[in-house]
C-alpha cells in the first residue's frame, strides 16, 4: 500500500543501460490509460449517465446489467444507497486523480526547495534541513491523516494536506543527493564565478538539472497517493461521503465483498489501472531519463 | 565507524524531539478527551475536577516539560481512557507489532530476493514478465482490499488459515503476508533492477572467467554487491511497515501499536497518542541506524570511507 | 613447429540486436603455440573482444550465439564440449586478464578471498596451503608484502598493483592459453611498460600461448611474436610482426602503421582514415573496407576477397594480390 | 549448448514451507471456553466506577448487584444480593436485606459495609458512571444497622433507589470489595478487579482480549457450562464473521446487512429487540431553538420528508421498525401505560411536507448541515445520514454533510456552537426511570448541555416526576411528556434498532435480554 519511497544519495553503480527497457517505443499502454481517464475526468458532465449524488433506496444494491437482475440504467450496478456505479466511477475520475495529482505537486514542490536549498548551501542549513526531514518521514502519515480528520473534519484538502506533509521529505532526500552530485561539477564553479547569486544558480542551474528526476518521481508517486487515500477512507479519514472518490468507494464496499462485489470492484480495478499506468509511465521515464535512478 | 554510528544518535534524538514537540500540539489539537470519559450527565464541575485530577488544566509549556522529562526515561504518564501507564499498554501492544513487521520481512524478503534474483537472470523471459506484473500489482492494490479479500476467502470460506487472534504461527501468514505484499513489489523491482547492472560488470565476467560454477557467480559475487541499494530500502520498508499496519491491525484484530495510536486518537487520548507516535519515531531511527550499520558491513567502501 | 595450443578455424559468432543480426565475427581462423604471442589489433567493435569470449564460450547470452567453426585446445574442440566440461577448462586451462582493472575485481571481497578461490577450485588447496599457495602467486607477480595484501579490499590498491592481481589470478592454474584483452589500456605509460615485462616472464616461465588484444601497434612491435589484423568480423592480414610491420600488404594495415606518428619526421601531416568503423548490422557485399579503402578496386565493391597466401605465415585478405604498387611505406620503428 | 539448467535456491524452501502451514491447523475449537468477538471495547475499563456502564456485559460477570433484573429489564429478587427491600412510609427510608453466604473472589465475606463503600466510592469525585449525579443529590446517608441489612436515607421522598442501583441501569450498584480496595489502592484495583461475581479476572490485553475464569459455584448461576469466558477485540465484521465460520468464536455481533446471509447458513442470530431508538435532533441555539427549525411547520415538514419504512429495509437490512415518538424509549412505554396510536405515526408525505415548508415562507427551501458519523452498534451510521440528508433534498432543503467522529460533534451539540444542525444518536432503550433519567438529560432545559427540546411545557412536568411518589401519577405525567414531544415535532425519531448476536451452531438457548448495554452472558453460562 506504501509503494515507492525516493533513494538515498547512493555510491555510483556503474549504469550499463539495459537495452530492452530502453525501447524507443513510448509506453503506449500506460498513456493510453492516463489518457483515457483524464479525458474521462474531464468530460464527467457528458459521460456519466446520470448524477452520481442521486439516490433510491429501492435501487440498492442491484447487480451490473450482465447478472441476472441487472439493468442498463445502471451498467455497472448501484451502492448501498441505490446510486449508479459507473457515473460515479467516472466522477470518482475526477477526484482521485485531482487528489493523486494534487498531493504529489504539493510534496514535490515542497520537497524540492527544501532538497535544493539544503544541497546548495550545506552546512548548519543542510543539517537542519535533514534533520527536519527525518522527523518527518518517521512520522506515520496514517496516524497524522486520522489526527487531521478528527480535530477538523475529514476532508478533501486534509487528505491532500496530510499525505503531502508526509512525502515532501521522500523529495527533499532524493533532490538534495542529485544536487549534491551536481555542485561537484564545474559549471556550478563557472556560474559562481560569473557572478551569479545563490537564487539564480538554483533555479538556472540546479532546478533544470533535477527536473527529470522530480518529473520520475512524481509519476511514481501518483499512484501511491491514491492507494493511500483509500486506505484513509478505510479508517474513516478519508474524502468524505458523499463525494465520490474511488478510494472511499472501496471501503464503503468492503463489508458486502460477497453479496455486493461489484461495489468495491470496479472502483478497485479503476485504481490499479491508473496507478499501474503511472507506475509503468515512471519506469519508463526513469530508464529514458536517468537510469543511474534505478534504485526508486 | 564509532564516530559514524555517535553521530547518526546524535541527529535521530534531534529527529525525536522536533517529533515530540509536533505531536505534542497535533495531540491537543484533536479536542477535549473528557467529553469522551465524563457521562453525559456531567456537569461542569465534573468536568473541572476530571481536568485537575488529569493534570490537564497545568499551562501548555509545563505539561509538555513533564511528559518529555519523564519520556526520555521511558514513562509516558497514564493513559486517560484506560487509566493505566501507556508505558505498560505500549510493552503489552509493541512486540506484537514487532514481530508482526519483522515475520512481513522476512515473508517479503523470502519472496522478493529469489524473484528478484531470477527476473534479472531470466531477463525478458516469463518468469520476468511474472515477477514485473506482481511488482506492480503489489503496488496498485490498497492493503486493506487485499486483507479483507483474504480474510473472506482464505480464512472464513476456505478455512485453511485463522482469520484473526494471535495464537501460532498460522495466525502469522495471512496478516504478514498482507502487511509484506507491498514490499515485496518494492524490494523485487529494487532487486531486480541492482542485479542487472551488477551481472553487466566486469568482476562477474571476471568471476565467470575463472571458472566458478553459475549459482555461486550469482549468489555471492553478484548477490552481495547487489544487496546494497536494497539494504537502504529493507530498512525504509521495516520502518512504513511498523508505522502504518494499522490497517492490518484492524482487519486481523492484531493487538498492535497502530490499533493503539487509532484507540488513542478516537479517544483524544494525548498520553497514549505522544507515547506510539515517540515509540515508532525511535523504532524507525534504531532500524535505519541498523541498516547503515549492515550497509557498511556489505560494502567495505563505506566502511573506510569514513 | 608441435602442434598448435590453440587452434582456430572459421569461427563465426553472430549477435541478434534491436538493430538486425550483427556479425561480429565472420570466420576466423589462427592458431597460437605454445610460447608464442598473437597480438589482435584492430579499431573498436571490429570483433577482437567477441573472439576471445567466444574462446571461452562466455558469449553475452542470449544475444549472442556461436554459429559455427571449430576451437581446438590442443587438439580438443571447445564447441563440443558441454557447459559442465566448458567449466572445468575456462581458468584452468584458459586465462583471461580484462581491459578495466579497476573493475575487474570484485568490490565487496576482499582481494585474499578472490585470489583464494581460483586456487582451491583448480588444485583443491584449503587452510594454510591455500593461503601459502596464494601469497606465491601474489610474489610471482612481483607484488609487495603480499600476505598484507591478501587481507586487503579492490578500493585500497593502485590501478597498476589491481592488474597484477588479475594477473596472479590468470595464472593460478597455470593455463595452456592466457588472453590478455587490452590489460595495459587504463595504466599510465611507467606502469604498462612493467606490466607488459611481467607478462613476458611469466610467458616464459608457463610455456604460455598469449593472444594479446590492443589497439596500440606500439605494445604489438614490442612484446608479439605474430600479429593479425581485423576489420568488421574478419582477420584481413596475419603475419609475422617484423614483416607486417615492413612490408603491410593490406591497404587497412599500413593505414593503421601510417597513422602512427613517427618521432623525426614532422614532414606529412598523420593520415587518418576516412570514413567510419562499418555498420556490423548492415554489411555491404564484397571487402567491407571497401568504402574507406583507398586503392578500392570494382571488384572489391561485388566480392568478398579471399584468404591468399603472401609468403610462407603471411596472409591477406585483398584483391590488389602482391600489394599495392604505390609507394612503398616508410619504414622504421613506431615511438 | 542451455545455460545452467534452473538454479534451485535455498529461498523457494521457505515458500514450499509456507505453502504447508496453509493446508494444515483448522484444529477444533476446545470447548472449555466461551469465546464472545465484539466489534468495539468502548472505554474498556475493568473499575465499574471509571465509566464502566458501557462496558456492563463482562463487569455483570464479575461483579454481582445490590438489585437484580430478569433479562427483559424487570427488577428480580434472585438476580441481586439483596433478596428483599421495603422502603419507609415517607419514602425516605431504603432497606436491602442481603443475601448470606456470598463471598468475594479472594474469599472476604459479601457484607453491608461493602455496599456502603461500594455506593460512597461510586457517587465519588472519582466516579464517571451514568447516574452518579442524580444519586449524589438524593443521598443522605447510608446506615449499616446490621451485617447483611443496609438502609439508604434519601433527602426527598423517591422510588428511584431500587432501580438505579440495579442491573437494569449503570454500575452504581455494583457492590465491591472493601478491604482488597483500601488495602490495594484504586489503580491496583483498576488493573486486577475482585468482585463477587459468577466469573473472576483472569487477564486483560487492552485491544485484543478480556479472559474471566469461572468460580467452583455461585448464588445466580450454581456451576458454569464453561470453565472460562474470552471476550475479543474484532473490528472488522468480515473477520468476526470468517472467525465464527471457522469455530473459534461462539457469540459474534454483526451488522444487520449481514443477518440473512448467516442465518442462510444454519447459524442462529439472536436480536435484542428494540435495543435502540435511532433519534435525530436539531442543536439549540444559546438560548434555544434557532430559526427557521424554531417554526413548529418545519420540524413537522423534515419529519414527514422520511420514508421511514424504505430505511428500515434499505439501511438496516429490514432489522428495524419505523419509530414515531422522538426519544420515545419504547420499554418504557408498558410501565407508564403509553400507547402509540397509529396517527402519532409518521407518514411518508413529500408533498405535504413541501406544503408546510411553503407556509412557514420557505418555499425555496434552506440550508442545513447533517452531521454524519458512525457509533458502536450503528455501523450504518454515516449511510443513515446520507440517506436521510437525500429525502431532505427531495423537499428542497439544501443539506451539507459533515463528516466527523462522535466526540467532535458531542463537543458542537454541548457547547451550542452549531444551532439547527442535525445529529442523532442510537440512544439504548431503558425502563421507565431509565427514560425518566434520559428525558431529565435530553429534554429538561436546566440540564442545560445535553438538552434538545427546550420545551418550558415539558421541564416542568420532568420537575414533578422527580418529587412525585405517586405511581400513577409519574405514569401521567410520563405519558404528557411523550406525547408533547410527538406533537411538538421536537426531534426526528427514525427507526427502532434490532441489534444481531450470531452464534456457533452448537451453543445453547440464549436470551440476550433487553437491558442497557448488558448482555445477560450469565444466562447462556449458567448451570442451573
Amino acid at each position: 500500500m506504501l509503494a515507492e519511497p525516493g533513494a538515498l544519495a547512493l555510491p555510483e553503480v556503474a549504469a550499463a543501460a539495459d537495452p530492452a527497457s530502453r525501447g524507443r517505443r513510448l509506453p503506449v499502454f500506460s498513456l493510453g490509460i492516463i489518457g483515457l481517464f483524464m479525458l474521462v475526468a474531464v468530460l464527467a458532465p457528458i459521460l456519466s449517465p446520470a448524477d452520481p449524488f442521486e439516490q433510491s433506496l429501492r435501487n440498492r444494491f442491484k447487480p451490473p446489467v450482465w447478472e441476472e437482475g441487472g439493468s442498463w440504467k445502471f451498467p455497472l450496478g448501484t451502492d448501498r444507497l441505490g446510486r449508479d456505479m459507473l457515473s460515479r466511477i467516472i466522477w470518482g475520475s475526477r477526484v482521485s486523480l485531482a487528489a493523486g495529482v494534487l498531493t504529489v505537486l504539493l510534496a514535490s514542490a515542497f520537497g524540492a526547495a527544501v532538497g535544493l536549498a539544503a544541497g546548495y548551501y550545506g552546512g548548519r542549513v543542510d543539517a537542519a534541513l535533514m534533520r527536519m526531514t527525518d522527523a518527518t518521514m518517521s512520522f506515520p502519515v496514517i496516524l497524522l491523516a486520522l489526527i487531521l480528520a478528527v480535530t477538523v473534519g475529514p476532508s478533501f484538502t486534509n487528505v491532500v494536506v496530510a499525505i503531502a506533509v508526509i512525502l515532501w521529505a521522500r523529495y527533499a532526500r532524493v533532490i538534495r543527493g542529485q544536487v549534491l552530485t551536481l555542485m561537484q561539477l564545474d559549471f556550478v564553479a563557472q556560474a559562481r564565478i560569473a557572478g551569479a547569486g545563490a537564487w539564480r544558480i538554483i533555479t538556472r542551474h540546479l532546478l533544470p538539472n533535477t527536473l527529470g528526476t522530480l518529473l520520475v518521481l512524481v509519476t511514481l508517486q501518483i499512484g501511491y497517493v491514491i492507494i493511500v487515500e483509500a486506505s484513509l477512507s478505510f479508517l474513516g479519514a478519508g474524502i468524505p461521503p458523499p463525494t465520490p472518490a474511488w478510494g472511499s468507494m472501496i471501503a464503503e464496499g468492503r463489508d458486502v465483498v460477497t453479496r455486493a462485489w461489484w461495489v468495491s470492484l470496479f472502483p478497485g480495478l479503476a485504481i490499479l489501472l491508473v496507478v499501474l499506468a503511472f507506475n509503468l509511465l515512471g519506469d519508463w521515464l526513469r530508464d529514458t531519463f536517468d537510469p543511474k535512478l534505478r534504485q526508486l | 565507524m564509532l564516530r559514524f554510528i555517535g553521530a547518526r544518535l546524535l541527529q535521530s534524538l534531534v529527529a525525536l524531539a522536533i517529533i515530540s514537540v509536533v505531536v505534542f500540539v497535533l495531540a491537543r489539537t484533536t479536542g477535549d478527551p473528557l467529553y469522551l470519559i465524563l457521562p453525559m450527565s456531567a456537569t461542569q464541575e465534573d468536568f473541572a475536577n476530571a481536568r485537575q485530577y488529569l493534570g490537564l488544566d497545568r499551562p501548555y509549556v509545563e505539561q509538555y516539560l513533564s511528559f518529555v522529562g519523564r519520556a526520555v526515561i521511558g514513562d509516558f504518564g497514564t493513559s486517560l481512557r484506560a487509566r493505566r501507564p501507556v508505558s505498560e499498554l505500549i510493552r503489552e501492544r509493541l512486540p506484537n507489532s514487532l514481530k508482526l513487521a519483522a515475520f512481513a520481512m522476512g515473508v517479503s524478503l523470502a519472496m522478493a530476493f529469489p524473484l528478484g534474483v531470477m527476473a534479472a537472470v531470466r531477463k525478458g523471459t516469463g518468469l520476468d514478465r511474472a515477477a514485473q506484473i506482481i511488482s506492480v500489482l503489489g503496488q496498485s492494490l490498497p492493503t486493506f482490499w487485499v486483507a479483507i479479500l483474504l480474510v473472506e476467502f482464505v480464512a472464513g470460506r476456505l478455512q485453511w488459515l485463522p482469520a484473526a487472534g494471535l495464537e501460532g504461527f498460522s495466525s502469522y501468514v495471512l496478516p504478514g503476508f498482507t502487511l509484506g505484499w507491498f514490499v515485496v513489489a518494492g524490494l523485487m523491482r529494487l532487486l531486480r533492477s541492482s542485479m542487472l547492472e551488477v551481472l553487466d560488470s566486469e568482476y562477474v565476467k571476471l568471476a565467470r572467467v575463472k571458472g566458478v560454477v553459475e549459482h555461486r557467480v550469482i549468489w555471492l559475487h553478484a548477490l552481495k554487491n547487489a544487496l546494497i541499494p536494497v539494504v537502504t530500502f529493507a530498512g525504509i520498508y521495516f520502518a512504513i511497515l511498523v508505522t502504518t499496519a494499522i490497517v492490518v491491525e484492524t482487519v486481523f484484530a492484531w493487538p498492535g501499536l497502530g490499533r493503539l495510536a487509532y484507540e488513542g486518537i478516537s479517544s483524544r487520548d494525548f498520553p497514549v497518542i505522544q507515547a506510539v507516535v515517540l515509540t515508532t519515531a525511535a523504532i524507525v531511527a534504531v532500524v535505519n541506524l541498523c541498516v547503515d550499520c549492515l550497509y557498511a558491513f556489505i560494502d567495505p567502501r563505506i566502511r573506510y570511507a569514513r | 613447429m608441435s602442434r598448435p595450443v590453440i587452434d582456430v578455424r572459421d569461427l563465426r559468432t553472430h549477435l541478434v540486436t534491436g538493430w538486425g543480426t550483427v556479425k561480429a565475427v565472420d570466420g576466423v581462423s589462427f592458431t597460437v603455440a605454445e610460447g608464442e604471442t598473437l597480438g589482435l589489433v584492430g579499431e573498436s567493435g571490429s570483433g577482437k573482444s567477441m573472439t576471445c569470449l567466444s574462446l571461452l564460450r562466455l558469449v553475452p547470452r542470449p544475444a549472442a550465439r556461436i554459429l559455427g567453426g571449430q576451437i581446438l585446445l590442443d587438439g580438443e574442440d571447445l564447441l563440443a564440449k558441454s557447459e559442465a566440461e566448458m567449466r572445468k577448462i575456462r581458468g584452468r586451462r584458459i586465462g583471461m586478464i580484462l581491459q578495466d582493472p579497476m573493475s575487474s575485481l570484485n568490490p565487496v571481497f576482499s582481494i585474499g578471498m578472490q585470489v583464494r578461490e581460483p586456487v582451491a577450485l583448480y588444485h583443491g588447496l584449503r587452510g594454510g596451503a591455500l593461503a601459502a599457495r596464494a601469497a606465491e602467486l601474489l610474489a610471482a607477480v612481483r607484488i609487495p608484502s603480499p600476505a598484507e595484501r591478501l587481507r586487503a579490499f579492490p578500493h585500497q590498491l593502485s590501478g597498476g598493483m589491481r592488474q597484477r592481481v588479475v594477473g596472479a589470478m590468470a595464472i593460478a592454474a597455470p593455463p595452456r592459453l592466457l588472453i590478455a584483452d587490452e590489460p595495459t589500456t587504463s595504466l599510465d605509460l611507467t606502469i604498462q611498460a612493467q606490466y607488459l615485462g611481467l607478462l613476458e616472464e611469466l610467458q616464459d616461465r608457463h610455456r604460455l600461448a598469449l593472444v594479446f588484444v590492443t589497439h596500440n601497434l606500439g605494445i604489438v612491435a614490442r612484446i608479439c611474436d605474430r600479429v593479425a589484423v581485423m576489420y568488421a568480423g574478419r582477420i584481413v592480414e596475419m603475419g609475422p610482426v617484423r614483416r607486417l610491420f615492413t612490408r603491410p600488404t593490406h591497404p587497412y594495415t599500413r593505414a593503421l602503421l601510417e597513422s602512427i606518428p613517427r618521432l623525426g619526421s614532422r614532414a606529412a601531416r598523420l593520415t587518418a582514415i576516412e570514413g567510419q568503423p562499418p555498420d556490423l548490422a548492415r554489411l555491404a557485399a564484397g571487402c567491407a573496407f571497401a568504402p574507406r579503402c583507398p586503392s578500392v578496386m570494382e571488384r572489391c565493391r561485388v566480392e568478398a576477397p579471399p584468404e591468399t597466401m603472401v609468403e610462407a605465415g603471411h596472409v591477406t585478405r585483398c584483391w590488389l594480390e602482391g600489394g599495392p604498387e604505390v609507394g612503398a611505406p616508410r619504414g622504421g620503428t613506431p615511438a | 549448448m542451455k545455460r545452467a539448467r534452473g538454479v534451485v535456491s535455498p529461498f523457494l524452501l521457505v515458500l514450499v514451507l509456507i505453502g504447508m502451514v496453509m493446508v494444515g491447523s483448522g484444529w477444533a475449537q476446545a470447548k472449555p471456553e466461551l469465546t464472545v468477538a465484539l466489534s468495539s471495547f468502548s472505554t474498556e475499563v475493568l473499575d465499574p466506577a471509571l465509566g464502566g456502564h458501557i462496558v456492563k456485559y463482562y463487569l455483570s460477570l464479575m461483579f454481582d448487584y445490590l438489585v437484580g433484573t430478569t433479562p427483559d429489564g424487570q427488577p428480580s429478587r434472585d438476580g441481586g444480593l439483596a433478596n428483599r427491600w421495603e422502603n419507609s412510609s415517607d419514602y425516605k427510608r431504603w432497606t436491602f436485606h442481603l443475601r448470606k453466604g456470598v463471598k468475594f473472589h479472594t474469599g472476604d465475606d459479601v457484607t453491608s459495609e461493602d455496599v456502603k463503600f461500594s455506593l460512597q466510592r461510586a457517587i465519588g469525585k472519582r466516579s464517571t458512571t451514568g447516574y452518579a449525579g442524580p444519586l449524589r443529590t438524593l443521598i443522605q446517608d447510608i446506615e449499616t444497622p446490621a451485617p447483611d441489612r443496609v438502609v439508604i436515607v434519601t433527602k426527598e421522598p423517591t422510588l428511584i433507589i431500587p432501580t438505579y442501583l440495579s442491573r437494569s441501569l449503570s454500575t452504581e450498584g455494583m457492590v465491591l470489595p472493601k478491604k482488597y480496595i483500601e488495602a490495594n489502592g484504586d489503580d491496583v484495583f483498576a488493573r486486577k478487579p475482585v468482585g463477587s461475581g459468577p466469573y473472576k479476572f483472569v487477564e486483560q490485553v487492552t485491544g485484543s482480549h478480556i479472559r474471566l475464569a469461572a468460580m467452583d459455584s455461585h448464588w445466580r448461576i450454581g456451576t458454569s457450562k464453561h470453565k472460562s469466558i474470552l471476550f475479543r477485540l474484532v473490528p472488522e465484521e468480515t473477520t468476526r464473521i470468517a472467525l465464527l465460520r471457522r469455530g473459534e468464536v461462539d457469540v459474534a455481533d454483526v451488522s444487520r446487512e449481514r443477518v440473512r446471509e448467516l442465518e442462510r447458513e444454519g447459524f442462529p442470530v439472536h436480536f435484542r429487540r428494540d435495543e435502540a431508538i435511532l433519534s435525530m435532533w436539531w442543536v439549540l441555539g444559546p438560548d434555544g431553538r434557532t430559526p427557521p427549525t424554531k417554526d413548529k411547520r418545519v420540524r413537522e415538514a423534515m419529519n414527514l420528508a422520511l420514508d421511514r419504512a424504505e430505511i428500515a429495509a434499505a439501511i438496516f437490512a429490514g432489522k428495524a421498525d419505523p419509530a414515531a415518538v422522538p426519544l420515545g424509549l419504547s420499554w418504557s412505554f408498558k410501565d407508564v401505560g403509553f400507547k402509540v396510536t397509529p396517527e402519532m405515526a409518521y407518514p411518508y408525505d413529500p408533498a405535504r411536507a413541501k406544503k408546510l415548508l411553503a407556509d412557514a415562507g420557505l418555499a425555496s427551501g434552506f440550508n442545513l448541515d447533517v452531521y454524519a458519523y458512525q457509533l458502536p452498534g450503528l455501523p450504518e451510521g454515516k449511510a443513515l445520514a446520507e440517506a436521510v440528508a437525500g429525502y431532505w433534498e427531495k423537499i428542497g432543503i439544501k443539506t451539507r454533510l459533515i463528516p466527523v467522529d462522535y466526540p467532535a460533534f458531542r463537543k458542537l451539540w454541548v457547547d451550542r456552537q452549531i444551532p439547527g444542525a442535525v445529529g442523532y444518536y442510537n440512544i439504548a432503550n431503558r425502563d421507565w426511570i431509565g427514560a425518566y433519567a434520559l428525558l431529565e438529560k435530553m429534554a429538561y432545559s436546566p440540564s442545560k448541555p445535553n438538552d434538545t427540546a427546550n420545551d418550558p411545557e415539558i421541564d416542568g412536568m420532568i420537575a414533578q416526576v422527580m418529587r412525585q411518589t405517586d405511581k400513577e401519577k409519574i405514569n401521567a405525567l410520563m405519558r404528557n411528556i411523550f406525547s408533547r414531544l410527538r406533537n411538538e415535532h421536537s426531534g426526528v425519531p427514525v427507526v427502532y434498532l434490532h441489534s444481531p448476536y450470531a452464534t456457533s451452531k452448537t451453543l445453547g438457548k440464549w436470551n440476550p435480554g433487553t437491558v442497557m448495554y448488558d448482555l445477560f452472558i450469565d444466562q447462556l453460562v449458567s448451570g442451573k
